[in-house]
């Protein structure tokens, strides 16, 4: 699990793709069942929206670390704003839209940071509780992996 | 009632063409129920179809009502507290059943 | 199926996980069964000669083609010569290795280039013929996808 | 007779390991049935533990035999020609058949 990895692709339009590569590279950092369900979702929201309200053209780039995996949403066109993360708020009528309200209630941290190929979005999950056996208290009972 | 079963994996590339269908198959004042048994993934914009068709149903004093979802779709009902608003059940009969019986009183 | 993609990834000792990317690009390149799994044993050989005789160090990328996938095999170290690949022999009976001789004999195309950042292996597969409507005559019956 | 079943992946990563369990567990003189039917991946150097085996076995007149072999696995065996070379057989049991039947003959 120690060994560290980086992967890269670009954005595309294939969502089923860039989630089976976020899968395989979350389970290969640690994550297990809702943690890396979590991510997986959390990584198609934010690409969904350098396709719809970005440039459409960016990178994913997955990086393992040593509590988990980082994963970075460079959107080209470098629209996404702070003001954006911090104005998204759960709509449960369906009014509005939520995907930057999930990633960050999802996500055990996620960043932002202007650079000059672009805006970055940085996810950060870490290891599920439940599989270290150093955190098997309370912690692992609030965070069951699903199987 | 119209039970609408959605399988396999909703994002943003299909969830246009479910909301077409979800739209032509529901017939007005119909209550709806999703059965999402074999939905194994759904992100938030698949999540508003479902917002919206609870909408439209709310117009003409219908339900929307979720059934059997599992996994990851399960898991964003539960954190965008949609599986609070909507009434949402284990099993697909389960829902039926609260349906009919809704109905016949 | 013609969406193009790139993707890039350290060579590390982790066997299992490079083989689980390939696996996932492949299947998006369109490769199914006998085709994928020979895509996949041909890659790992080549990143275990990076570890084995190269300088265990250095990069794998697969691109999406027309026809299918090439899946790119760089070693830092630059050692890799046309002479090991031409000389590699099959010897059933286990005397020497075959890795290089596994490899040229799975993929549809293989080659190799000294480049400035080292020994640069080029490993093409397509498409899986039996899954292509217009090729389901002989060849379709020739290459039987496992499944 | 020995019955080695080995499962899983054998790659670079875990075929020395294999190699010292197959030298271990081997008596001589034993004839050698590797049951791979759990077996999902193996690489050259993985193949290279099996055929050392057979040099082994041919020492002291001993053969290896390989059953039950699927997919990946099955298909290097066929390139290499390995499935030539050693008696390969559909199903360990077979395998165990004909090696018990060569000895009372
Ligand atoms: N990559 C991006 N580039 C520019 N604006 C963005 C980007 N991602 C999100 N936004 C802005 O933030 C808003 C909220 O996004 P989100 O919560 O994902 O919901 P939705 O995408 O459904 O509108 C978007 O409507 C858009 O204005
Ligand atoms: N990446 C590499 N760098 C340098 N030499 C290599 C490399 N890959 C293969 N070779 C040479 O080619 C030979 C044959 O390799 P191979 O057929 O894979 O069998 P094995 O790895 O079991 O020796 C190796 O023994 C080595 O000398």
């Amino acid at each position: 699990m120690s060994v560290q990895f980086e992967l890269r692709c670009p954005v595309s339009a294939d969502l089923a793709f860039i989630r089976d590569l976020v899968r395989v590279c979350g389970r290969y950092a640690g994550l297990t069942g809702e943690r890396l369900d979590h991510l997986v979702l959390a990584v198609n929201e934010a690409v969904t929206n350098v396709l719809d309200h970005g440039g459409a053209a960016g990178s994913v780039t997955a990086r393992g670390t040593q509590d988990g995996i980082i994963v970075e949403i460079l959107d080209f066109a470098g629209r996404l704003s702070a003001g954006h993360l911090g104005g998204a708020r759960v709509d449960p009528t369906g009014a509005h839209g939520f995907g930057l309200w999930v990633i960050q209630r999802l996500c055990d941290g996620v960043s932002l940071e202007q650079t000059g190929l672009g805006s970055l979005l940085s996810l950060h999950m870490n290891h599920d509780p439940a599989t270290s056996v150093r955190h098997l208290g309370r912690a692992g009972r609030e965070r069951q992996p699903a199987h | 009632m119209s039970v609408i079963a959605i399988a396999g994996e909703v994002d943003k590339t299909n969830s246009a063409e479910l909301a077409d269908y979800v739209e032509r198959i529901r017939r007005p004042r119909d209550h709806v129920i999703f059965d999402l048994a074999e939905l194994t993934f759904l992100d938030s914009s698949g999540l508003h179809v479902l917002l919206s068709c609870a909408r439209t149903c709310a117009d003409d004093d219908a339900d929307v009502h979720l059934a059997a979802a599992q996994g990851s779709p399960a898991r964003l009902l539960h954190v965008t507290g949609v599986d609070v608003r909507l009434p949402t059940y284990v099993t697909t009969e389960h829902a039926i059943a609260t349906v009919l019986a809704t109905r016949t009183s």
